[in-house]
């Protein structure tokens, strides 16, 4: 079964939108490899690989925090072939989040990053510059209080210099959220539920108070630009994360940065035409007209750069929080199931006032870093 | 004409060759009095069970202990220039089937057993000169004093199948090291006994067992309780002398039976949103100020599940109460009205009780159906709000929930076995108390 | 005081062809003992329900003390009832079944216990308080059944066929009871029964029923001694009254069949001036009033027939022929001494001063 | 006294309809929902300022979502697997309630213990059972995991079997019907709520169950039943723009059980044709 | 053919403290007529439903025609009963209730339709063929139960009070149907009643249990002239048979209540040989067999005594007395002439010959 060049069998595909059709049409007709091509969502591909891989799709998308325990699983094709071609056309980021312990499995297609959603009558260029003006001026929407708060706040931790799995997100023993940096960011977290700019909503509602005008911000991702651009029109801005001002002045709010990749089953028994469709999939064309068709953010370097995408107000502002300035690439490492749940716990806890000491927010704190970073066994 | 029962012992220790070669050759007896076709089955069953036993079942059962001793690994093929994967063992696949194995070799013996008796009946019949039963009486006899097992059978091999078999895999799981670090197919695992017991109960996994367990059987309680009552309470109301229109009430309210649950719950979830619209109703009509946490603080948010719950457990109940209204007897509701009963009365000392009687049985499943109630917490809150003392847990969260999270996120599923059968061992021990209750209220007539 | 006062009432069941009740007038008394019989499907049940308040009542009035009782709801007419089919309550146990209704008017707890055991008692039933109705046999739950209505000291009794599953020896025993426990409660009683002497011995007044039409009230004796009509003549005293078609002419009964008597003077003076001199009347005489032996055959020498017998049945005392004059039936009721094998034709001496005569087109009595 | 009825009988229709209103007004913001055009998955009105029928026409020509092939497979599925989980459920409770056998009472206990295991753990279990027997992707397999699963959910029809008088089944006997015959002639007819009852519950099952019926029919889109589609159109992206499509889905999943609803309920309400007679 | 055997028959129900029927013997011929009496609870019910295979025998042995049927199942016993609660089928109409047995034996429709009507005219229950048994009035229903027995024709017919709720006029009627019935089919007939009239006249043989046990097996004459013992001496015949506990002394019977009488030498002599001189023994004497009218006190001179009338009951032809000699009962039947006023001390002269004399400590028969 470890044949790889049975080429009359078709090549099983996994991808979230019809959109890809005509790509993977043209493919087989250049390379005569079939594809079957079928729907499914890429958040689920880890899920479904694992539930039996053999049944699963030869090449599937899947966000890049899933690799870890892909890796882990022995579920994910080591990526040689087309290596070095990836490292020269792809963004570090993209490639980083391909990669895993040193070696690379992934073929990115995209980047994803949350970025500002304004209201251009309400608020000005300059008023959006930093988190107080923002919130003074105007009224943000967000979530603190509910589900998914860890994805948009987590980063408050790195944007005031701490480290979630050390530097490049893969040292378990890296994370150092309970230090007084680590205080600093809880306690102006804390701080948010006495600011009159800030509405506790969750996204669906905050989708909503953006329309009718009852917010005139919201953070999110390109995946809400169609709804708000359809609602709002012209009164819709985009722009990158504002400063936040912790106690020792403006430092840049960051993001976390996904990177969209496409995946060989590593139980694959034609891996060579699998490995060639990744790749055609993630290559600088394909990205481009997927761009085109869908609006997803290129990780290439070249197409990042085309003027077609920094047109595009979101491209371009998801392109700019893209930069390691602005962002961290989300860890992969599999420990990560253990520290989103109690982020998220500590982060609605501290906005709803649960933690009303400074000790109690140490020991909290201090309860997170040790759960999340228990060596493997 | 007295007749002594033999054993299957005693047949075998008196009884004639045929009986005694029955228990070598199984069917001989049958197909020797002339019971061809039960014989030919017997034989079947035989010869079929060693052929397979031994061309796969003894691997099988090997495997069953060991678990797999082959990893998967990666070679480099020049010929490609890529690593090709050799498949290694699959200690999940050899575990399942392990356990199948052991199944069939347990209904084998069962045939074998009934072979035997079989075989002891014949006996029994020669010894006292009876005619040996028709394949027409057998049959018949199927329709009568045997019509449990042609009812039961395929009922029961299908809970076998589907339900014995996967639970006793899934225990076999709580002793094996099948965890993110041993995550098959490129990993095995294997046995290691107790381990995970203590680490659940010991562990820093407990200090948020035992929170979520309590509030487990409190929302089991509660749910099951107020569903109930409020079901029954419902059906007198529309099932009332007078009420007019008791099919268009019961329409509606069956209606939210109609509509799927993760779609209703869904608009449960938007509806009593921080933003949502009972809230902004609430603050538009200046009954409020501030926006009601249904679902964002955690006192409000269990009783919030509670409630809606019972939104959609009230019309089942209310359905079957219907139902048992309408064939209670009416003379004993005559009687009571002429011993001065009132209707209150009436129903909380004859209604009630025999709505109880009937329903006592279902109301332990639901009971236990609601501590494994999975959906409506799963898909109204998630377990939410999260609450930073537990570990990976909200304040709603049920055990089984957290269970979810715990596989679904984390991949160790032998703890999540375990903490499975904490929660089995828990509601098993409750309704085996329950049922003997019930069963002791159950001899009326 | 418990006055009853049934005024037109009818009742149609709505899947029935015809009223089950029609047109039913009827003034109990407060404290009387009412007995109703009739034969099965006549509408004693269903007028007992009525009452209770358990079955609309189609038309008329019904009044308790002068008050309209039709819309009041079955708890406020302070009635027991033990009915035909017992209507135990199947999960509680005989003591909870009898102490209900004591239970639901808070009596104490002391209270009811010894009532409970009283009632139970008196009924025999004691060894059974713990057991559910289930494990009772016939008989002890129609006691229980007894015994719930008697605990309470409702106004109203109502009671049908609350014997009708007890043997002999026990059912005179009951009866015994019901009359005392009717002295000692007071309450007015409609009892139904279909057992003769059951209604004999208990009943003040006895109303007959026929097809939801009341046929005679009296006491026992005026339905013994006077029965109105052919209907009620028949059905009072066991055995029956032998009926018998037959023409009235001079002076003398006669029938096609071979019967024949001559009557008193008196007797035929009262036909002949009524008009029924050559017409067709019923002649009834009671099995008791019919002799065999020599000295009746002297005194009632009009009386004189003949009959053959069919059957004879030894009863204890008694010796109960049945016997044909064609194809009439004609009992008769002897001595043991006076036993006849089947097939002799016997003389027969009727008393006839005792015997009644009705009209044979509207069965009416007419002496 | 004529009064007093009538003023309680107001109160109990006022808090009827109170109950109602409650009960429907959800399944009414879903309804108005599947016609809104604007707005997405959340709006803090209940009337649609715009309606379309655009989201019921996108249902039936989009083909990412095939939701005409998805509806037949449920009702295929419903259909089927009601008819025999209600034979099967009620068959296993007519057994466990009437028929004498060794080990019966061990069986009742065995069975309530069973069902006591997270239902969830075993999905990848029977996953792989049904994948040995090769029938994974199917509706087949969706059936037979319906159809075992009745085979445990007996309690409430046991407990409506045990009313039924036992007089009545001796009484059958001894007029020389079989415990067949008895089940066929007798039980059943009695029961009719009872079995309409088990009979809707199963019908439910396939049109709600979006786990247990995504985890054994994987990518294969063309047999996912309605809810494992609307299910996933549920994810991060979709489920804002998706939404009134979902809602316009959901309406018509409820419309063949409504309608089923409405017309057994006449069972409902007649059951037992008659009260039991004496004793 | 069909004999019926009970050897050592023994039920307990499992929940019950004794066993509510112990060590039951009995041969029943083929197309016989059995009646079981007994009081209420005295287990005549259970044995009919170890019988008919309804109630599992917990001892002994049950056989037909020499078959042993402990085991069969009750649709194999061929064996038609009536139950004493009737059992109907709720669901079917009366024409489907009655014709069920038939259908199940595929006998064809045209075939049903006879047979069911004819059961259903013989019953009088013809014009509710189509109704549902909730329909019906008890006697109405009770008498679907007996026609689903008789459509049948089953070797066996058991019949437990199948005319229990039935007036006193359909019941002789039904009486004389079910003899018709039995003629005609043939079925060995085991029916319970409380009845005595039923039992004295459909029996060939009556069986009488107390607590399970057969007290006696016999003819109804031979139960009424030579009962065992006192309990089937105050079982059978109604008003029961008078017993009096008195000592036998120099060949009269004294009682300290002040009771005496002189018995006829034939009947002291043999108490005498018996050694009963002294003992107390008990005196069992027939309301009949005591008389009021001056002929019969010259006749039996030795069994004159005095006893103070509490009650007076005029039953018809005849008149109850119930008197008192101190706390003993003695129960009087005389002629409808005799009546007297309650509170009267009256002379009552005693056919002693045709008198009971009963072992005070085994209860049974001497004389
Ligand atoms: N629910 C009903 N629907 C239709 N007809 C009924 C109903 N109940 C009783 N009947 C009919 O009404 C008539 C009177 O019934 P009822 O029960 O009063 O008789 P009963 O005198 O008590 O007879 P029994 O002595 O047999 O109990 C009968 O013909 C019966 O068939
Ligand atoms: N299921 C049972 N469990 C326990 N005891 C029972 C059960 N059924 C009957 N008994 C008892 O067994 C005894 C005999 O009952 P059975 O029904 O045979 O009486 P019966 O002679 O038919 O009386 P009746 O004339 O009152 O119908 C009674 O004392 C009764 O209480
Ligand atoms: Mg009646
Ligand atoms: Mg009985």
């Amino acid at each position: 079964n470890n044949s790889a060049s049975a080429d009359d069998k078709a090549v099983k595909l996994w991808v979230d939108n019809k959109a890809y059709k005509p790509i993977v049409k043209q493919f087989t007709k250049d390379t005569g490899i079939k594809v079957d091509f079928k729907i499914g969502q890429s958040a689920d591909a880890q899920a479904d690989l694992k539930k039996d891989p053999s049944a699963a799709a030869d090449v599937f998308m899947f966000p890049h925090d899933q690799l870890g325990q892909m890796v882990q699983a022995g579920l994910i094709y080591q990526n040689t072939k087309y290596e070095k071609s990836i490292k020269k056309d792809q963004t570090d980021s993209a490639v980083q989040g391909a990669s895993y312990k040193g070696k690379m499995y992934g073929y990115p297609y995209g980047v994803e990053t949350q970025v500002l959603y304004y209201n251009k009558e309400k608020l000005s260029a300059d008023d959006i510059k930093s988190w107080a003006s923002l919130t003074e001026k105007g009224k943000l929407t967000t979530n603190f209080a509910g589900d998914g708060a860890n994805y948009k706040y987590v980063p408050l931790f790195m944007s005031n210099g701490d480290y979630l799995y050390g530097e490049n997100g893969e040292k378990v023993k890296g994370t150092n959220f309970n230090n007084d940096k680590g205080m600093q960011v809880l306690k102006w977290i804390a701080q948010q539920k006495d600011n009159n700019g800030v509405i506790q909503s969750t996204d669906a509602a905050s989708l909503n108070k953006m329309s009718n005008g009852k917010a005139d911000a919201y953070l999110s991702g390109p995946w809400d630009k169609v709804t708000l651009k359809k609602e709002m029109g012209d009164k819709l801005g985009v722009a990158k994360y504002p400063t936040v001002n912790f106690g020792d002045g403006d430092k840049q709010m960051k993001t976390f940065l996904g990177v969209k990749l496409f995946g060989v089953n590593a139980q694959t028994d034609k891996a060579l035409n699998a490995m060639k469709l990744a790749n055609y999939l993630s290559s600088n064309k394909v990205q481009k007209q997927v761009f085109d068709k869908l609006g997803y953010v290129p990780s290439s370097k070249s197409v990042q750069a085309s003027g077609d995408v920094q047109k595009d107000d979101v491209a371009a502002a998801v392109t700019e929080m893209a930069k390691p300035e602005n962002s961290v690439i989300m860890p992969k490492l599999p420990q990560m199931v253990t520290f989103w749940g109690p982020s998220d716990a500590l982060i609605n806890d501290a906005y709803k006032g649960k933690l009303t000491s400074d000790t109690e927010m140490q020991s909290k704190l201090d309860k997170l870093v040790k759960q999340s970073t228990k060596s493997e066994k | 004409m007295q007749t002594q029962k033999l054993s299957v012992r005693e047949a075998l220790k008196v009884g004639d060759w045929r009986m005694k070669l029955s228990a070598i050759i199984m069917g001989t007896s049958q197909l020797l009095h002339g019971q061809i076709l039960k014989g030919l089955w017997f034989l079947a069953v035989e010869i079929s069970f060693f052929t397979w036993f031994f061309a796969r079942g003894i691997k099988s059962l090997q495997s069953l202990i060991t678990l797999g001793t082959h990893k998967q690994g990666f070679v480099f093929d020049k010929k490609l220039g890529i690593n090709v994967l050799h498949q290694g063992d699959n200690s999940m696949l050899l575990l399942l089937f392990g356990v199948a194995t052991i199944l069939v070799v347990v209904i084998f013996f069962y045939q074998y057993w009934v072979n035997l008796k079989s075989a002891r009946k014949l006996q029994e019949l020669d010894l006292y000169h009876k005619s040996i039963p028709t394949l027409k009486e057998d049959l018949s006899a199927l329709l009568d004093s045997k019509l449990h097992i042609l009812l039961m059978s395929v009922p029961v091999a299908g809970v076998v199948a589907f339900t014995i078999l996967p639970l006793i895999y899934m225990i076999s799981i709580a002793f094996t090291n099948y965890d993110h670090n041993h995550l098959p197919p490129k990993n095995l695992f294997s046995w290691v006994g107790f381990e995970n017991l203590g680490n659940v109960l010991g562990g820093d996994v407990a200090s948020t067992f035992f929170p979520l367990l309590g509030w487990t059987i409190v929302w089991a309680i509660m749910a099951t309780v107020t569903s109930f009552l409020f079901g029954v309470l419902l059906a007198m109301l529309i099932n009332a002398k007078g009420i007019k229109g008791k099919k268009v009430y019961r329409t509606l309210f069956i209606l939210t039976m109609a509509v799927p649950q993760f779609i209703t719950l869904l608009i449960m979830n938007n509806l009593l949103n921080d933003s949502g619209m009972v809230n902004t109703m609430l603050m538009n009509w200046h009954v409020i100020s501030h926006p009601l946490p249904f679902l964002t603080d955690g006192t409000w948010a269990k009783v919030t599940v509670i409630i809606v719950n019972m939104w959609i457990g009230i019309p089942a109940t209310m359905l079957v109460t219907t139902g048992i209204l309408q064939n209670l007897n009416q003379d004993q509701i005559e009687a009571a009205e002429i011993d001065g009963a009132n209707k209150f009365q009436i129903f909380r000392d004859l209604t009630f009780p025999q709505i109880l009687f009937v329903m006592a049985p279902s109301l332990i499943q639901q009971f236990i159906g609601n501590i494994n109630n999975f959906n409506v917490i799963f898909l109204l809150t998630g377990g939410g709000p999260m609450n930073s003392d537990y570990y990976n847990a909200g304040d709603t969260d049920l055990l089984v929930t957290w269970l979810y999270k715990l596989t679904i996120d984390a991949a160790d599923y032998n703890l999540a076995s375990v903490i499975g059968i904490l929660i089995f061992t828990l509601s098993a021990v409750f309704s085996l108390f329950a049922y003997k209750r019930v069963n002791k209220m159950n001899n009326l007539g | 005081m418990a006055e009853i006062k049934l005024e037109h009432i009818k009742k149609q069941y709505q899947n029935a062809s015809e009223p089950s009740v029609a047109d039913y007038n009827l003034d109990i008394h407060d404290k009387e003992f009412i007995v109703f019989v009739g034969p099965s499907g006549s509408g004693k049940s269903t007028v007992l329900r009525m009452i209770a308040g358990l079955e609309e009542i189609t038309d008329g009035t019904f009044t308790i003390d002068g008050e309209v009782m039709n819309e009041v709801a079955p708890k406020d007419r302070e009635i027991a009832m033990v009915f035909q089919n017992y209507a135990l309550y199947p999960h509680m146990t005989v003591f909870d079944n009898i102490g209900y209704s004591l239970k639901l008017k808070k009596t104490p707890k002391t209270e009811i216990e010894e009532r409970v055991h009283q009632a139970a008692k008196i009924l025999g039933i004691e060894p059974y308080l713990e057991r559910k109705p289930a494990d009772l046999s016939g008989g002890q739950r129609q006691r229980v059944a007894m015994g719930r209505a008697i605990v309470r000291d409702a106004k109203i009794l109502l009671m049908d066929e609350p014997l009708s599953n007890l043997d002999a020896k026990l059912r005179v025993q009951m009866r015994a009871e019901i009359t005392k426990i009717h002295k000692r409660m007071g309450a007015t009683t409609i009892y139904v029964t279909h057992d003769q002497t059951e209604a004999m011995t208990l009943a003040d007044r006895i109303v007959i029923i026929d097809h939801g039409d009341i046929q005679q009230i009296g006491t026992p004796n005026e339905l013994y001694n006077e029965p109105t009509n052919t209907f009620v003549a028949g059905f009072i005293g066991s055995p029956a009254m032998n009926l018998l078609e037959v023409e009235y002419y001079d002076g003398m009964l006669v029938s096609d069949e071979g019967f024949s008597v001559t009557l008193p003077q008196g007797i035929s003076k009262q036909l002949t001036d009524k008009g029924y001199e050559d017409k067709k009347i019923v002649f009834g005489i009671r099995p008791e009033d019919l002799h065999l032996d020599p000295i009746a055959m002297e005194t009632y020498v009009g009386g004189k027939f003949t009959t053959q017998v069919e059957i004879s049945e030894l009863l204890g005392a008694d010796v109960m022929l049945y016997t044909k004059i064609g194809n009439s039936e004609i009992v008769v009721r002897g001595k043991g001494s006076d036993y006849v094998a089947p097939g002799t034709a016997i003389q027969v001496a009727a008393n006839l001063s005792k015997a009644h005569y009705f009209d044979a087109v509207t069965t009416n009595r007419i002496i | 006294m004529k009064n007093k009825n009538k003023r309680t009988r107001m109160i109990v229709y006022t808090i009827l309809t109170l109950l109602a209103v409650v009960w429907v007004l959800p399944i009414i913001w879903i309804v108005l929902t599947s016609f809104r055009s604007e707005g997405g998955m959340f709006v803090d009105y209940f009337i649609p300022h715009h309606f379309t029928l655009d989201n019921y026409k996108m249902l039936f020509t989009n083909s990412t979502y095939p939701f005409g092939r998805w509806f037949m497979n449920t009702l295929i599925v419903a259909v089927v697997s009601a008819t025999l989980s209600t034979f099967i459920t009620v068959v296993m409770a007519y057994s466990l309630s009437r028929l004498k056998f060794r080990w019966r009472g061990r069986f009742l206990q065995g069975a309530l213990v069973l069902n006591m295991f997270p239902g969830f753990m075993s999905m990848i279990a029977i996953y792989y059972i049904l994948k040995a027997i090769g029938l994974t992707q199917s509706l087949v397999a969706l059936i037979l995991v319906y159809v075992a699963g009745a085979a445990l959910g007996f309690y409430v029809q046991k407990g409506f079997f045990d009313t039924i008088p036992i007089s009545l089944d001796e009484s059958a006997m001894l007029d020389g019907a079989t415990k067949w015959d008895i089940f066929r002639t007798i039980t059943l007819p009695l029961s009719k709520p009872i079995i309409v009852y088990t009979t809707l519950m199963a019908f439910t099952g396939p049109w709600m169950d979006f786990i247990f019926a995504r985890v054994i029919m994987g990518d294969n889109i063309q047999n996912y039943t309605v809810a494992i589609g609307l299910y996933t159109m549920m994810t991060r992206e979709s489920a804002n723009s998706l939404f009134m499509a979902f809602a316009a889905g959901s309406v018509l999943i409820a419309v063949p059980i409504i309608i089923l609803f409405i017309a057994l309920q006449r069972f409902f309400v007649e059951g037992m044709t008659s009260g039991a007679v004496k004793g």
